[in-house]
């Protein structure tokens, strides 16, 4: 199957999808080959992760946590391009993507934990093949062709490695210089482009003058491809299609491909954003027409794989899931200041023994109360 | 050394702001005083900026002025050189201080060095605004003080004020300086604190620092976020120990007269930053102390600072910011040597 | 006249061409818009240059000068794209093109002091509207947008602004963020990207997979134009066509321009290069075969602008405004170490005050011979 | 500080090299002896390298190990992160230091930081070579000596050798460190003597400065290219002052124990570096000296430097760069105080 000729070359054209806005399969496209199974864990997984962003919302206003970047209106874009993924895969999600770790079975409350200002929540993806997340936009690409340059030197044909990132990471130099390394190198990467049309305030069209983002690819010798990012089934085909191709290329093409998903994020950028500043409710309504959870729900209900029984159960676990986690993380041991000082080179260098150790004076000195309380 | 009185306006028109509502004071007047000022970055426009310093100004001077530009500090910071190089002065809003490692080429390739390379044919009149520092409980990469980078590039000058009148006045200064000014902003007291700024324009000369606490017993030098926990060490050694605390407002050019005679009357010191110990100004000033004034040293000046240490994620973060406690401890041991 | 279409679209035809290899008119194709006397000018700054070159060269193997980036072979794009300038334009040159300066006027006795290591000489480009060098590939091509920015936020539509690189600084993010805000902000800027197939070693495919290099824009939203840069008249028409449109933009058109200009460096990369490791005499021999001066030399006699006489006049002229330029440059004082000192910052601050008492005491105390032996 | 001696391999096997082809020796022994190891960056192919530090490693080892990179600095380094994240162990080259700072961000937000960022189980075991300072006669850029934005990033490390055997030493010793390692080579001397290096792997630590010349007056701390000129100034002094010249060789860690053991003994001290005055590491050195020894301290501790000023063209680089008469005189003058 190639996608992606079709779509780059004619960049006007709607993204592939595959569900309507219905949840019907449009004419001429095959369903998934997918499990009934696993269709409805991927329902799941969305759920949750709808379920897990308000909650941490809500947590965020009580200052029981830390600024948070909501992930809803990109279930679909997430966790359809994670269940692509085979196990040895590596993701690189950004600070969006809590459902990607999530769906790739990283505990939610390690997950929570990390936006509750702990390093060691961050540690836990690595487990799981999920890349810790750093706030630099566009500067996690290079890390991703890095790697693909890593399996490919050791013949290691059984990895791909999808790099996500936003629209306006479009614009950074090292989205440039990162695709045009994989292009050079012809790596095993999917490149994700979670084009939600806005970078904080900044419209998709302020962002660049392309009229799509799949057509930079050109710019680098190989396949762009613009998939509808609500409508988890078609980013799931079209990610499974980059994957397969990054191990083993089609003649004429070459291994790393760029996604283009086009989709939105339904909430503010981050429980700091305010944003009808800058966004008409009118634009929001019309992509909230397109919820991909509730789109995915048509679909599995019209061809019977769930109903209002099982939706129900869900729900409960869902339910009990994040709440356990919640439980979890506030349980958490107040954190060790010497946690700060290992991990900065693999042995503590001198300097730095001594500077804990006057942090350890001034704690027995004054407590940790007097120390926090500014 | 200035005394801010000296350059008052009409004293009698002043609003009550924040330091962030006196960034955008600044912006604004400057901005209606000339139309070769324009501003530039990452949500400035109809967002007005994270931190709202650039609020409203989007709606009053327009796009063309409050440039909203796609994601991309090195094009944001090269762009405005180019702006600059042809006469134009423009204000390019770094959003964090973390984000403007990817501009450091152009900062020190280009900004400092357009004028020497062109034996003063070319200038960059340019202002790179942008919020440092830690304590406001953000995610990784929101917190650092590096202003240690751009002093030890000449060409730059580096500018970080602590308080709404000094904010617009640096900032006035800055944008009318015919150089390249890093103007670092301490957002954890953007909004800590308000102060009777004059509504006229009025600069606060740059490479002027400021006595903000007079004290015999020991100078303790600082700057941005920290004069406010510094003041409060101070105040909470009152009677024990009588300190100086000098704010030294321009880190490039650094007012060595201010610094030296300062300690030349209490003969201890100490420096108070956020930045990592190793490499940052304490160590400058500590040299350039013990180059001027060996002889009236009585103890060796103490540097309170950050750890050597990447910033933590907000767990620990209290832990890592110097504050009254720990300033309060150096300033003893500066004292009892 | 829309080049750019056609060459981008079709990104593997032959560059857009104007004079055949024996220098005739390419049938379908228009001669230049250029008059006789400007076209024999033309003819004179070409070959001044190749003959600048060829002694500057000789000067720094005799010590007299210092690294020196050769132009042979890049003249035709240099001088026809300069050629196509208005007196107002900008142009930022890189340090491969000294025929930029010397065709805007520059005097070459302040080209070669530049090359001698004196600031002074870069600061004399400034008056004919040439951006003094720098040598931090890719940095000075945002530099080129913000003049554009500041162009059009003044209304001034009486200015373009022309950027020169090469094939390896498209590799560069600042490439791309330059290029990503001329489109965005639709500014008066022409970049001219100077394909010599090499980046010191390294070849055009291992740059970039990319077809072409004017393919590149469609990444920006503007358009892409291949040329011949062995044919000064062909560049001459893309660049004035560009330049055009960068200041009354056709309809449907954004105002920057990419242009490719295909060519080849003849020497070394610098003289510090040696370029037999890495590169075949074959292909050096089959680009000489199309040298610009050669092709454009036989237009001009073939349509009777030019003949046996007035080349050796030519010739005469260069060689005695070259011997003049060496000896100028020759004479120089010695240079002032307070120039250092000055332009640092409009007003010496009393620290470097300081510095240059101490240096100047230095001076005093060991005498220049000394000081500078090291 | 270490006895050179004590790592010393086979010392009948040896090879007369001069610096440059010791970088080149080193890293032909660790790519021989670990897979892992590749090389990357511009022209470090079949060029060799623009200094042939890379010579023939191509042929040998072919195009997947030595790899020559499209000119994108920061996609350099941000790919050789991505590559160590997995565990290989790239050293990456930049041409010359002046072009390094595209991959600021890169080295500060990532590849020092990747460690902590994932408590330990993602790590950078990279180096970035590059060739920095002055004195060559280069065009503008090639001259930059900018070791201190290095040293105040926590995370990374930073060596720089000068003399043949340690660079191989330390080299071995960078890519076999598992953290980043800025790796900065002094071109000046890259080819000025040789010495003669073991054929065999051998490790120079981190951490560790050599004292090159015993002296009782006063201790002079410099690295790299500026170890020669204080070491002839040192000599140039014989008979009127006993000059103890210590080479840091490491920069970050510092070898606080062994600036502050050699201080005690002379009481007094000079830093020679070739970075701009304001914001160098002769900062850093003299406040640690006074911080941990202030009672020996006899006199201020001389900075000699080069000036707050760009780097010039090469027309004037002799003016800019310290040599022995500038370092005589700085020395006197710490020894008249
Ligand atoms: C290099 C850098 N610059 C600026 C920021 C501040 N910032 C955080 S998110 C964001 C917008 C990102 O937009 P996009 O890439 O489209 O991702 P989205 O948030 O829309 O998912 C900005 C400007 C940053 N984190 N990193
Ligand atoms: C940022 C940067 N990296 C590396 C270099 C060293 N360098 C000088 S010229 C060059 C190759 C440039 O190739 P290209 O852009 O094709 O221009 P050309 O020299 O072929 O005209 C390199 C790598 C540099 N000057 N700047
Ligand atoms: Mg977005
Ligand atoms: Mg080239």
């Amino acid at each position: 199957m190639r996608l992606s000729t079709e779509s780059v070359t004619s960049s006007k054209d709607e993204p592939f999808r595959i569900l309507d806005a219905n949840g019907r399969l449009i004419e001429g496209r095959t369903g998934p080959d997918l499990s009934d199974e696993q269709l409805v864990q991927m329902y799941e997984d969305m759920t949750f992760s709808r379920h897990f962003d308000e909650r941490t919302v809500s947590l965020q206003r009580q200052g029981r946590m830390g600024t948070y970047a909501p992930v809803a209106g990109h279930e679909g874009a997430q966790i359809g391009s994670t269940y692509a993924l085979d196990r040895d895969d590596w993701v690189l999600p950004t600070y969006r993507e809590s459902a990607i770790p999530l769906a790739r079975d990283v505990e939610p409350s390690e997950v929570l934990r990390y936006w509750k200002g702990y390093e060691e929540g961050n540690a836990s993806l690595v487990a799981e093949n999920v890349f810790p997340i750093n706030i630099v936009i566009g500067s996690l690409i290079p890390h991703a062709t890095g790697m693909g340059m890593a399996f490919k030197y050791r013949d290691d044909y059984s990895r791909a490695v999808v790099c996500h990132f936003g629209d306006g990471a479009t614009s950074e130099g090292d989205f440039h210089e990162a695709l045009n390394f994989a292009g050079v190198f012809d790596t095993p990467n999917v490149f994700f482009c979670n084009n939600n049309q806005w970078a904080i305030s900044v419209p998709r069209d302020r962002q660049t003058a392309s009229d799509t983002i799949a057509q930079k690819a050109i710019a680098y010798g190989f396949d762009g491809v613009r998939v509808d990012g609500m409508d988890p089934l078609a980013v799931y085909r079209v990610t499974r299609d980059a994957i397969e191709n990054a191990k083993r290329p089609e003649d004429d093409r070459k291994r790393p491909t760029l996604v283009e998903s086009v989709q939105y994020r339904f909430g503010a950028h981050t429980t700091a954003d305010d944003p009808s500043v800058y966004r008409d409710d009118d634009e929001l309504e019309r992509w909230q027409r397109k919820d991909p959870i509730v789109r995915f729900e048509k679909f599995l209900r019209n061809t019977g794989r769930l109903d209002d029984e099982r939706i129900d159960a869900v729900k409960t676990r869902n339910e009990e899931r994040m709440a356990d986690a919640i439980e979890a993380v506030e349980r958490l041991d107040d954190p060790d200041p010497e946690e700060m000082f290992q991990n900065v080179y693999e042995e503590l260098p001198s300097r730095l023994e001594e500077q804990f150790e006057r942090l350890q004076e001034l704690r027995d000195r004054h407590g940790d109360d007097e120390l926090l309380e500014g | 050394m200035s005394q801010n009185q000296n350059q008052h306006p009409d004293p009698t028109e002043t609003q009550n702001l924040t330091l962030v509502q006196a960034v955008r004071d600044g912006l604004h007047a400057e901005m209606e005083r000339d139309d070769d000022v324009v501003v530039m970055g990452e949500d400035v426009g109809a967002n007005g900026g994270v931190f709202r310093a650039t609020e409203g100004l989007s709606e009053e001077f327009g796009e063309e002025r409050v440039i909203d530009t796609p994601l991309a500090e090195s094009g944001i910071v090269g762009s405005a050189i180019g702006m600059s190089s042809v006469g134009m002065k423009p204000i390019a809003e770094i959003q964090f201080q973390g984000f403007i490692y990817t501009t450091f080429d152009q900062l020190v390739s280009h900004a400092a060095r357009l004028r020497t390379r062109s034996r003063g044919s070319i200038t960059c009149p340019l202002v790179v605004r942008t919020p440092y520092g830690g304590g406001i409980r953000p995610p990784e990469h929101h917190s650092e003080s590096k202003e240690a980078f751009f002093v030890h590039e000449p060409g730059l000058k580096v500018v970080v004020p602590s308080t709404p009148y000094d904010t617009k006045g640096l900032l006035t200064s800055a944008i009318r300086d015919p150089d390249p000014v890093i103007f670092l902003e301490p957002k954890l007291i953007y909004r800590a604190f308000r102060e009777e700024v004059p509504t006229d324009s009025y600069e606060v000369p740059l490479g002027e620092a400021a006595v903000r606490r007079e004290g015999s017993d020991i100078s303790v030098f600082t700057w941005g976020a920290m004069t406010r926990p510094t003041l409060e060490a101070a105040e909470d050694l009152e009677g024990e120990i009588d300190v100086e605390v000098v704010d030294l407002r321009t880190l490039s050019p650094l007012d060595t007269d201010a610094i030296v005679e300062s300690f030349k009357k209490t003969g201890r010191g100490a420096v108070v930053h956020e930045a990592p110990l190793t490499g940052g100004l304490g160590g400058e000033l500590t040299a350039t102390i013990q180059e001027e004034a060996l002889l009236y040293q009585e103890a060796p000046i103490e540097r309170i600072t950050g750890f050597d240490t990447p910033f933590p994620l907000y767990a620990l973060e209290d832990y890592y910011m110097p504050e009254p406690a720990r300033i309060t401890d150096g300033i003893r041991e500066a004292m009892n040597f």
